[in-house]
């Protein structure tokens, strides 16, 4: 099955799983308790292979149990924001009509909101949590799922087996879920691949600001107070590029997924 | 004209898609070519045109008044397509581009080849349609491909094929997902094209049996007859041949074996393509034969008619 | 028939105009925090906390804050109708000036960087797409690749600190140094625009690209680009007539949504570069509790959306006879 | 119809742009005092550049009337934090501290910037509107009364008559009369061009909201001396690292920012440059830790002694302060501060006595989980509150992870305050009500010179901060607020301080050091005082042009 991939398809999963493996094994793996505190401002040395930071916690411990903040905001934002898109588009296309109506004047006014000035302004005002945070990032990103999965169903909808099935009088529910849901699984598949990785960077993003996750150490959170406790002025790179790395790299393992996942889907239609 | 010699087209790494093919197209011969889908017979048609994917390495030979087509440059390649050769895709396909005007591309090749202005070439070819009777040619000219039906659309581009006169056309499938009553209209198009040489692939016999003077049939890839079409259907050689000729509703509709080529692994390496299925299968069967000269111009490849 | 749909779609981004006015009153008055407090200032407000209790409730009186929110509502609606955005309650100063003044210098960012991207991406993208596994392609894609995985923010900090920084070949931050006019200041301005607009133009080619090469290399494979190619069309003219063509109504609409986005769209780079526009205005406001300067930029964002959406569908209108003629099936 | 040739004419047209953009830098001129022969002091800030009314204290125009640049205060403060004249040239208290009667400098010639004379009608409107507005920096003033064209007296109440001169103190600024008269309703919503006439050495000049800069001219001769360059700039920066950034490349002279110092994690940015003073001085204000005596485990001294015995001081320091960061003392305000008691000792960390205090006071880990309860037995789980500020905020979450990581490692459970975080009102409302249990704070240079963090940490009518109402510690607080003279105010602090170190009704966290970096290729003679930086009210007088 995998050999039929594309490369771009396997690479990614190879990168995947490499991080998901470090966000797994991340006590096993790191070198120091990342909450513990020490000397501040150490640089790179054997014992700290990423020096310390303002607390003198172990960076490279930071960055290994950082992967699991990071990955669980990804994952669960692109798994909240891709159920919402295909329950609204599928809901959309298939029922049609004031359904249909209402239901993209809905996505119609989310694609318009400005999206991450929105994510701004929830995570500004609601507490620092991690739920908080995929709320803020996930409010308007389900809008383009939402359109796309419209369109296709439109199409999955004038196929005759759906067509007999309900001459057949099955319900819609029943045919939603056993005809139309599972010929959905391609883009479904893109579109929450891509979702995980502009998650994770709308946390960087949100960190940056200092919006991001609080207490919990997440490659956003790292970078946060990078930014905050002079990282960049001083030129700690060692504080700052490590987690810029492990976010670009881990979104490209998803974006290398997708895309693999996208000249599947070309190649099948 | 066209003198196509043990041309064979592999890409990458994988089994040729196109296998030793050889045949001669002459000045306004009608040639068909018939095998299943999937037998390469527009791959053929393709690589003579030089448009293939770079991934295509392309061997043998075709001459077109004895320049080797194959060794062209792309801009050598741009004057013969459409000026000598011009090429009709699938009607039920995305032939036409939907975003012009039938008008505009029935009439581009002349925009091209002899600079016209695209009035002239507007007006060539509505004489061009004109040709093929379809009644309000000028509105015809001024629609888009997708309100067109599929045999309008597939006439359409015979008559792109022959706006421009070039004197051989390359015929794609001209019959496919087409019902009977537009299968007619199309054959009435062909047999209006009395000058222009004509090699058409097709799966479709009776098209065939309508349109052809000389035919090749392509079993797996592989040419395995050539010959006059009163011969083909008079007396088929080869096994293959006979089968689908049994095939047809006339016939008796005898398919009982079944003669879609097999899947490539299960076919046996080095053998005759048609081992599997062929009743007279013998030992000597095990080594592919050539395409045997059995007179009257007519080729085979079966180890019955050589040695 | 199109002047119908014309009709209804007008129809509908009206509708979905006073949808987010609507959705902007309530999301912002939702936020948790008393904004009296930033009416006021900090410093001022815990000082009037203790001495004049019922100063602060005059205040909150005075800008309407202590009526019912139905009511507060119904005068939002009003005064938005009558274009009245009302003061700024960091400043005072009236909010549509300061919001027009901050979109001029986002779209003077926004234009160029969109509109250089649109060509680079596209041509790029178009010479990728129809040589796929070219050696274009394969330079090129890794590396526009890897730039959409870095964030935007952290893109432009690295190029802060290497070109302005360390380097010194740009200035810090800002849109100008100041002192300057006519010529002179035009020059500031570019030299100040050039790490923004480039950090913008990478991120916008990029996604172009990408788009312009996927479509590119499905239509590729269309038969109409075969009989193009058949017909002893130059290469030039199949791309231009042929693939471009058929192209560009998913990519002028990619575009057009870039121009719908483009007043919130810089926002990272603007605040790492602190250049004054739309997107520091917001972040600003955001820190400030600025109610009526977040308002009004929620709504000119999404009216800017809204109408570029209008002009994508209109441009595939034009391009596309498919949906002219009312098909749905577009793409 | 859109061709290629054309597509990749743009595209190479709009590569084109690009590099002119770049090209434009290496030949461009980037600093420099802005073209002109003028002699410019370049100040930098991160306050924003909006609004020029000079009632407001809003954005750097506001700010930086702080120092006198544009606007006159009566009074102002020297390093020592001790009042000096400006506007107002004497004074004297009354013996039952309520009445002030002074001269003012309405004789000198000195004139508004549009030109019309500064007179008595203008310091008795200035009063009075303090009166009407309730002023904090005029506390308990009820009424003004011109004796002469030079001369007035101010009535107090309470006693309160020095401590309002001391509070006042650079912040109350002479008003124009004849501006703000004919102003209808609230003056700090006037936005009309005289809004910003002072009676300063500078008058505002222009604003360029492109650059972010506000200009000043130098009104020339001046009853307070005069500069000795024509223009200031006040150019405003988004971070201080943008700041810095520019400080290091020279686009600025100095850098100002009302008690927001540089954090000392910069330092390492500032110090060891060339042609740059990182104005390092000592930080009179300082973080702290406050206890909630409203709550438990807060109120108990045991449990207030364990959590100072708890903390890792030297982590603190580093945190906070860096390098140059000091352990402080129990009695929590910091040493530039007048009446600074140096006997008391400095905390320290030793966990195994936090523990034993702990065992003492009843807090023991019955249930075997790991976590002391309360001596009644409950659950003990003790909540960190930071104070709400957007820029001390990461600080502060760093200060939390501390203390929580201390306190556990004595069996002490925390939480972190997540909702006062974000949530301003929700902090504001935990402060008022007295409900927080550790609450971490910030006492600002300004407070620390005169109100000190014992205003966050004594609970009286007037003051919604604290939560302590140890009849010795208010009687204290009373003896310094109504202290007549520095000499009553320093005994007064001695006792606090003393309190402090006993109850321990609060901790300060570091003792650090201001840094207001300065260039100092360009200017000379400037006066660094603690907490504002080389940007204040001696600044005009005294900065010369080096080499001149």
């Amino acid at each position: 099955m995998l050999g039929k991939q594309p490369i771009a398809f396997k690479v990614g999963l190879f990168i995947l799983l490499i991080i998901l493996l470090v966000g797994v094994f991340a006590p096993i793996l790191a070198p120091c308790d990342p909450y513990q505190m020490g000397t501040p401002y150490l640089r790179p040395s054997a014992q700290h292979l990423l020096g310390t930071n303002d607390l003198g916690q172990d960076i490279f411990s930071e960055l290994l149990y950082g992967t699991r903040i990071s990955l669980i905001i990804g994952l669960v934002s692109a798994l909240a924001v891709t159920v919402a898109g295909v329950c609204i588009g599928m809901l959309s296309g298939y029922l049609g009509g004031w359904w249909d109506r209402a239901l993209m004047e809905v996505t119609a006014v989310a694609q318009a909101i400005p999206s991450l000035p929105v994510t701004i302004v929830l995570a500004a005002f609601l507490s620092p949590s991690l739920w908080n945070i995929i709320i803020a990032i996930c409010i308007t990103a389900w809008s383009g799922t939402a359109r796309i999965i419209r369109s296709r169903v439109l199409q999955l909808k004038e196929l005759p087996f759906v067509k007999i099935e309900q001459t057949m009088g099955a319900s819609h529910g029943y045919i939603m879920a056993r005809h139309i849901l599972p010929n959905l699984f391609d883009i479904v598949f893109v579109r929450g691949v891509l979702a995980v990785g502009n998650a994770m960077l709308t946390e960087a993003s949100l960190s940056f600001l200092g919006l991001g996750v609080i207490g919990q150490k997440s490659w956003g959170g790292i970078l946060h107070y990078a930014f905050f406790r002079s990282g960049i002025i001083n030129g700690y790179w060692w504080w700052y590029l490590p987690p810029i790395l492990c976010i670009s790299l881990s979104v490209l393992g998803f974006l290398l997924l997708s895309y693999g996942g996208q000249q599947q889907l070309g190649r099948r239609n | 004209m066209l003198d196509i010699e043990h041309l064979s087209v592999r890409f990458g790494g994988a089994s040729e898609a196109v296998s030793d093919i050889s045949l001669s197209v002459g000045e306004k011969e009608k040639v068909v070519l018939v095998g299943e889908t999937g037998s390469g017979k527009s791959v053929l048609l393709l690589a003579i045109l030089q448009m293939l994917p770079a991934s295509a390495s392309v061997s043998g030979r075709a001459l077109l008044d004895g320049t080797d087509l194959l060794t062209l440059s792309p801009r050598e390649m741009n004057r013969i397509r459409g000026q000598r050769i011009s090429y009709v895709p699938q009607g039920s396909g995305n032939g036409m581009n939907p975003l012009l005007s039938v008008g505009y591309q029935v009439g581009e090749p002349l925009m091209i080849h002899q600079n016209l202005s695209k009035k002239e070439a507007l007006a060539r070819a509505v004489a061009a349609l004109r040709r093929f009777d379809f009644g309000q040619e000028e509105k015809l000219a001024r629609q888009y491909p997708h309100t067109l039906s599929g045999g309008m659309r597939q006439r359409a581009m015979i008559a792109m094929g022959v706006a421009q006169g070039a004197p051989l056309l390359f015929a794609d499938e001209p019959t496919k997902g087409l019902d009977g009553h537009r299968i007619e209209l199309v054959v009435d198009a062909f047999r209006r094209l009395e000058d222009q040489a004509i090699l058409c692939v097709t799966h479709d016999l009776r098209f065939a049996q309508e349109v052809a003077q000389q035919m090749a049939v392509l079993y797996a890839s592989q040419q395995v007859e050539w010959c006059s079409k009163e011969a083909f259907f008079r007396e088929p050689l080869h096994p293959y041949s006979q089968a689908m000729l049994a095939a047809l509703p006339e016939n008796g509709l005898q398919a009982e074996t079944g003669f879609a080529p097999p899947r490539e692994d299960s076919q046996l390496a080095g053998a005759c393509r048609y081992y599997r299925r062929c009743p007279w299968k013998r030992s000597r069967c095990r080594e592919n034969p050539p395409l045997f000269p059995v007179g009257d111009g007519r080729k085979v490849r079966c180890w019955n008619y050589g040695s | 028939m199109a002047k119908r749909t014309l009709l209804g779609r007008l129809g509908e981004s009206v509708l979905i105009v006073f949808c987010i006015v609507t959705l902007n009153f309530f999301l912002i008055r939702f936020m948790p925090g008393d904004p009296v407090l930033h009416i006021i200032g900090e410093e001022e407000y815990y000082n009037l906390e203790v001495h004049a209790p019922q100063v602060i409730e005059e205040i909150r009186g005075e800008y309407g804050l202590n009526q019912s929110l139905g009511r507060q509502y119904l005068t939002y609606l009003g005064k938005t109708a009558r274009l009245d955005f009302g003061n700024s309650y960091r400043t005072k100063a009236p909010v549509l000036e300061t919001v027009l003044f901050r979109m001029k210098w986002t779209l003077f960012l926004a234009i160029p960087a969109t509109v250089i991207a649109a060509f680079l991406g596209g041509a790029l993208g178009l010479w990728a797409g129809w040589k796929p596994g070219g050696r274009f392609d394969l330079a090129a894609t890794p590396c526009f690749l890897l730039i959409s995985t870095v964030p935007t923010n952290c893109l432009a900090i690295l190029f802060l600190i290497c070109f302005a920084f360390q380097l010194g070949w740009f200035p810090i931050s800002g849109i100008t140094s100041g002192g300057l006019t006519g010529f002179a200041k035009g020059l500031d301005i570019l030299h100040h625009m050039a790490l923004p607009l480039a950090v913008l133009v990478l991120y916008k080619t990029s996604s172009n690209y990408m788009l312009m090469k996927s479509t590119v290399s499905l239509i590729r494979q269309e038969d109409y680009v075969s009989t193009a190619i058949s017909k002893g069309l130059s290469q030039g003219k199949v791309l231009s007539r042929h693939v471009l063509k058929n192209a560009l109504c998913p990519y002028l609409t990619s575009i057009c949504m870039q121009f719908g986005g483009m007043l919130a769209g810089s926002m990272m780079t603007e605040i790492v570069f602190s250049w004054k526009g739309m997107g520091t205005l917001i972040y600003d406001a955001v820190n400030a509790k600025d109610f009526p300067m977040l308002q009004t930029c929620f709504l000119l964002i999404s009216i800017c959306v809204v109408a570029f959406n209008l002009i994508a569908d209109l441009l595939c209108l034009a391009v596309d006879p498919r949906v002219r003629e009312g098909m749905n099936h577009v793409g | 119809m859109m061709h290629l040739k054309n597509m990749l004419l743009s595209a190479a047209l709009a590569a084109l742009l690009v590099t002119a953009g770049c090209s434009a830098a290496s030949t461009g001129t980037p600093s420099g005092a802005g073209g002109s022969s003028e002699l410019t002091l370049r100040v930098g800030t991160t306050a924003s550049a909006d609004g020029f009314n000079a009632m407001t204290e809003n954005g750097s125009f506001g700010k930086l009337n702080y120092t006198g640049l544009c606007a006159a205060p009566f009074v102002t403060t020297d390093e020592k934090g001790e009042v000096q004249p400006y506007m107002m040239t004497s004074w004297e208290i009354s013996d039952d501290k309520n009445t002030l009667t002074a001269t003012f400098a309405t004789d000198k010639g000195v004139t508004w910037h549009d030109g019309e004379p500064v007179t008595m009608d203008d310091v008795l409107f200035t009063f009075r509107y303090q009166i009407q507005k309730k002023s904090g920096y005029c506390t308990g003033l009820t009424a003004v009364e011109k004796i002469d064209d030079t001369t007035a007296k101010l009535t107090f109440e309470d006693g309160k008559a020095f401590n309002a001169l001391n509070s006042m103190a650079n912040f109350v600024k002479l008003s124009p009369k004849h501006v703000w008269e004919k102003v209808d309703g609230d003056y700090k919503e006037y936005q009309g061009e005289d809004a910003s006439i002072g009676c300063g050495p500078f008058r505002m000049t222009g604003y360029d909201p492109e650059a972010q800069v506000i200009t000043y001219q130098s009104v020339g001769e001046y009853f307070m001396g005069t500069p000795a360059f024509d223009k200031v700039t006040v150019k405003t920066y988004d971070s201080h690292d943008a700041l810095v950034m520019a400080l290091r490349t020279g686009e600025i002279d100095a850098m100002y920012d009302y008690s927001n110092s540089l954090s000392a994690t910069m330092a390492p940015s500032v110090t060891g440059v060339e042609n740059l003073n990182p104005g390092m001085s000592d930080n009179p204000g300082n973080y702290q830790l406050v206890f909630g005596f409203n709550q438990k485990p807060t109120d108990d001294l045991a449990f207030r002694k364990a959590v100072r015995s708890a903390l890792d001081y030297e982590l603190l320091r580093t945190s906070i302060g860096g390098e140059d960061g000091q352990i402080p003392g129990t009695g929590i305000v910091a040493p530039p501060n007048k009446g600074f008691d140096p006997s008391l000792p400095k905390l320290s960390q030793d966990q195994e006595a936090a523990k034993a205090i702990l065992e003492e006071g009843g807090y023991l880990d019955k249930d075997g989980d790991g976590f002391r309860e309360l001596p009644d037995g409950s659950e003990m789980n003790v909540l960190i509150t930071p104070q709400y500020n957007k820029t001390r905020q990461p600080l502060y979450l760093r200060i939390a992870e501390i203390l929580k990581a201390n306190l556990e490692e004595v069996g002490i459970r925390t939480t972190l305050d997540e909702e006062s975080v974000r949530n301003a009102d929700h902090a504001t409302q935990v402060r008022k009500e007295g409900t927080y249990q550790l609450y971490i704070g910030y006492t600002s240079p300004g407070v620390a010179m005169y109100d000190t963090a014992f205003m966050y940490i004594i609970q009286n009518d007037s003051n919604p901060w604290g939560t302590c109402t140890l009849p010795a510690f208010v009687a204290a607080y009373e003896a310094k607020q109504q202290g007549r003279s520095y000499e009553e105010y320093s005994a007064a602090m001695k006792d606090l301080q003393a309190i402090a170190d006993q109850e321990v009704i609060g901790l300060a966290l570091c003792w650090d050091k201001a840094y207001f970096p300065y260039r100092t290729d360009r200017f000379e003679g400037f006066t660094n005082i603690p907490g504002w930086g080389v940007i204040n009210n001696k600044t005009w007088f005294s900065v010369r042009p080096k080499n001149a």
